[in-house]
């Protein structure tokens, strides 16, 4: 017996072992269900480890998008709370070097004020007191709380206490079909690689947390589901450059953000769209435009020794066609109950979003799971203290 | 972008159940940035979707992409093909670690000596030169530098004997401990590493140090281990009140 | 509605088990610290053995009675002696170290331990009578 | 694990691929401490072994001065063993010189230098081994 014991609870299967179906797990498992997670490769290889690891403070997002904003920031002091030690608690900097940016600036200012994301005004040699590597010409900046964490290792503090708490994971296991019956999903089958045997596990719900692939998963329900992978290349530099996150004080752009991460720096990102998430690329001139951008911010960017760059894609929702940069979708995630929206039962589907809001986009996916199964469970997850992310593999 | 060479892998198979690994060739057509783990993945895209490896940030930060290429421990994320400079590129899973399949590794044994150390991942940072810490932030902070790949534990040739070995990335990690104690007592782990397969079984061939691809310099930390050992005068440690500090 | 399988056929990890120390009598440090200080001894003993019998005698090596004179000098033979010791002890330990690379388990460790120091005390007996019958020769 | 394959070996899936005791003469992707390692290992067995040789030829000095100065004519002054003889002193350089830097830096006397000075032990090494070479076929001619 491989997937989650037999008993009287329920079984979810999730697909895709990602931060959400990580977060996903760990919530459900929780309230009782049980749960059998696949993922394709290993755990965190697709989207999920590829992210600069930004811990949003919100206020990337909180002229335009207050919604979003709300959910950063409570997410931001959550998770600080229920997976402590995992992040570089640095605070994050947004630097104004033109007029423009300043007057971007006296929006952002008040509108963190407006969504409850700390912030204070910092004169340029406050700035540059705290982070000596920025642009000296800086006009201004504003201090919020902006942390980083590392992309796969916060993810596998939901898996290692999933885990810990009854729920089979299995890396390598690749979903090829859906088990339907009478427009109803009733299992996932597929094949091992780590055996080369075919399996095929029995569920009373299927959740497809694939992120970019989720369009391909759903399909195999025959659902359609409105996801445009819209990858981003970001730039490793060796050398930390700074210690708290660096972000320019504009609308979201190409290159305006510098996070440092262990004894690197990490330049981000870019923005188009493509159709397979596998096959992704690194544009020659998009790493380029990481080098000029970033070194407006961080003029150090310019000369410090390359290490990588490489490209992640988004799970954005839009579709339809028209976007060709992603930067006008949604950054908001979605969750999909295909009964709802397709008169497939036993199916939903859970994508967009952000790393930072992972653990909310599971709560939300939980709601729907345990509504649909009869569940009456509250949602953990809020309060229960992961452990660390070590214990996935020694245990 | 037409500036792609045909590259042959040679890459090591195996999967649960077979009797022995054997290996298998692919020709990829490699350009200029292609990187041994971007080979793999497309191998795995258009040639092989059995193909199984373990990889996650595509930068050198998370450490799951360890493995063997031309007899060397590294990163096949930060590992240009072309700069291997070998028509054949020889691809094999990390020694001294049980295998999964193909590539990958049970990190298992791993994390279960690493995880004695009980090192924090979060470490005081070390300020950029000349910087202060931001109002708010009590101090500042950063990730210690091993990235837990396991690249030290497959170059070490006491590994490679003594199943026992605690291994070079666990006593880097208990010296992280005693260099920065965070307000744990570090007798007991002091203890561990004075074990006759810890911090004593180092056989000084520093292949760990070299193969890092993180810095940590795991020989480096075993000797100032043992400097802190000795400095202990050989006593036994449990007979020690408070833990000890160079 | 759902259905279920017992076995879905997939791979299962094995669980893994926390590295403990070794229960043991003895301190760790000190066989390795043995090594280094027998080691170094023997690093004096042998570059002054080696010029001895090698360097300043014409023709490289000593005749019979060149080593009767060599041996019987008072500043020489108690080097000689603990030479021997030392020596001995350092190449058993080393033997011991790289027999344990073989894997063995700690009741086989613990023989070997014991052979050795059976095979260093009849390389003592030896040795001492060896130098004993050459002294006598004088 | 999925049930065992009657007849299949599995080794590399419980053990993974460990070199073993072949791994001190497998210099496959071995750096230069690696090779010390190595040289280390099998220079104290070789040094062993000639230790015990040693000692038990030494028991034809107490049959008496023939014996031994015969075996000294007749053999040990051939030009093959002071061959031998150099092999003999390389060996005691090498594990002498790796052991000198296995107690400065495992004793953590030199730890930050530790390349440096592994880099200036090999080039006394060779120094020392050429030397003591030369001499021993000068004395060969001599005798």
């Amino acid at each position: 017996m491989t997937a989650a014991p037999r008993s009287p609870a329920p079984h979810v299967v999730i697909v895709g072992g990602g931060g959400t179906g990580a977060a996903l797990a760990l919530d459900l498992v929780l309230r009782g269900v049980r749960v059998t997670l696949v993922e394709r490769g290993e755990i965190t290889s697709g989207t999920t480890g590829r992210h600069h690891g930004l811990l949003h403070s919100g206020a990337r997002y909180a002229v335009n998008d207050a919604e979003s904003a709300v959910e950063c920031i409570e997410e931001n002091q959550l998770l600080r709370r229920v997976a402590p030690g995992s992040f570089e608690e640095n605070d994050g900097l947004f630097v104004g070097i033109d007029d423009e940016d300043m007057a971007y600036g006296e929006k952002l200012f008040a509108a963190c004020g407006e969504t409850g994301i700390p912030a204070r005004w910092l004169t340029p040699a406050e700035a540059l007191r705290l982070e000596p590597n920025l642009n000296p010409d800086l006009k201004g900046a504003i201090q919020v709380p902006d942390a980083t964490f590392d992309a796969m290792r916060l993810p596998l503090r939901w898996f290692a206490t999933a885990k810990a708490h009854g729920a089979v994971i299995q890396p390598f296991c690749e979903v090829t079909a859906m088990a339907v019956r009478d427009a109803c999903v009733t299992g996932v089958r597929g094949r091992d690689h780590r055996t080369e045997r075919d399996f095929e596990i029995g569920a009373d719900l299927v959740v497809n947390a694939g992120g970019p692939w989720s369009e391909k998963i759903a399909a195999m329900a025959g659902v359609d589901v409105p996801i445009q992978p819209s990858p981003g290349v970001l730039l490793a530099l060796r050398g930390r450059l700074c210690n708290m996150v660096v972000n320019r004080m504009h609308k979201s752009g190409d290159g305006d953000i510098v996070v440092p991460q262990r004894g690197l720096s990490i330049v981000g990102t870019s923005s188009w769209v493509v159709k397979d998430p596998d096959d992704l690329g690194v544009p020659e001139d998009h790493v380029q435009k990481m080098y000029d951008e970033g070194s407006k911010i961080v003029p150090a960017v310019r000369g410090a020794p390359f290490r990588q760059a490489w490209s992640a894609a988004r799970p954005l929702i839009g579709g339809g066609g028209g976007a060709d940069t992603g930067r006008e979708l949604s950054r908001t995630f979605k969750c999909f109950d295909h009964m709802e929206r397709d008169g497939v039962e036993g199916f939903v589907t859970i994508s967009g979003g952000k790393a930072t809001t992972a653990r909310a986009m599971a709560e939300t996916t939980a709601n729907v799971v345990c509504r649909k199964l009869g569940i009456d469970a509250p949602c953990l997850t809020h309060e229960t203290v992961l452990l660390p992310h070590t214990s996935y593999y020694a245990a | 972008m037409s500036d792609t060479t045909s590259v042959t892998f040679r890459v090591h198979r195996y999967k649960q159940g077979d009797e022995d690994p054997h290996h298998d060739r692919f020709a990829v057509e490699v350009g200029p940035r292609t990187t041994v783990l971007d080979a793999l993945t497309a191998i795995r895209r258009t040639q092989d979707p059995t193909l199984t490896l373990r990889h996650s940030c595509f930068h050198a930060s998370c450490g799951t992409c360890g493995m063997k290429v031309n007899d060397h421990e590294v990163l096949a994320c930060v590992t240009n093909v072309r700069e291997l400079g070998t028509d054949e590129v020889r691809v094999e899973p990390l020694d001294n670690a049980p295998v999964v399949s193909d590539l990958v590794v049970d990190m298992g044994p791993f994390y279960a000596r690493f995880d004695v150390a009980e090192r924090p991942l979060v470490r005081e940072s070390e300020l950029v030169p000349g910087s202060h810490t931001a109002a708010g932030v009590p101090q500042s902070m950063r990730y210690e530098d091993c990235i837990e790949c396991g690249i030290c534990v497959s170059a070490c040739p006491i590994a490679g004997t003594d199943p026992a070995y605690l291994g070079p990335a666990a006593l880097a990690a208990i010296d992280r401990v005693r260099q920065e104690p965070r307000g744990v007592d570090v007798g007991p782990i002091m203890r561990l590493a004075d074990d006759p397969h810890a911090a004593w079984r180092c056989h000084l061939a520093f292949e760990c140090t070299e193969a890092c691809p993180s810095n940590v310099d795991p020989a480096g930390h075993i000797m100032q281990l043992r400097r802190s050992l000795f400095a202990r005068g050989w006593r036994r440690p449990s007979a020690e009140p408070q833990g000890a500090r160079r | 509605m759902a259905l279920q399988t017992e076995d879905p056929g997939m791979s299962r990890q094995a669980p893994v088990e926390r590295w403990a120390p070794e229960e043991r009598d003895t301190l760790p440090g000190v066989g390795w610290g043995w090594q280094a200080l027998t080691g170094i001894a023997v690093l004096f003993l042998v570059t002054l053995h080696m010029i001895a019998n090698h360097f300043v005698v014409t023709g490289g090596l000593r005749d019979y009675q060149q080593v009767i004179d060599y041996i019987t000098n008072p500043i020489i033979l108690p080097l000689e002696t603990l030479f021997l010791i030392v020596v001995s002890w350092h190449g058993l330990l080393g033997l011991r170290a790289v027999i344990f690379d073989f894997g063995l388990s700690t009741r086989a460790e613990r023989a070997v331990t014991r052979v050795l120091l059976v095979v260093w005390v009849a390389t003592m007996v030896y040795g001492v009578a060896l130098l004993a019958i050459l002294v006598t020769r004088r | 694990m999925t049930e065992r394959v009657a007849g299949a070996d599995r080794r590399v899936e419980r053990q993974g691929r460990r070199r073993g005791v072949m791994g001190w003469v497998d210099v496959r992707g071995r750096r230069l401490g690696g090779w010390a390692f190595i040289l280390n290992r099998l220079t104290g067995l070789g040094v062993l072994f000639y230790l015990y040789l040693h000692l038990i030829v030494l028991s034809q000095l107490a049959v008496g001065p023939s014996a031994w100065d015969s075996l000294l004519r007749n053999w040990f002054l051939n030009p093959v063993f002071l061959l031998l003889d150099v092999v003999l002193l390389a060996g005691l350089v090498i594990h002498g010189l790796n052991g000198v830097r296995l107690a400065l830096v495992g004793f953590g006397i030199v730890i930050d230098r530790q390349k440096a000075l592994l880099l200036a032990f090999g080039v006394l090494g060779a120094i020392l081994i050429v030397i003591g070479a030369l001499r021993f076929i000068s004395d060969a001619g001599a005798k």
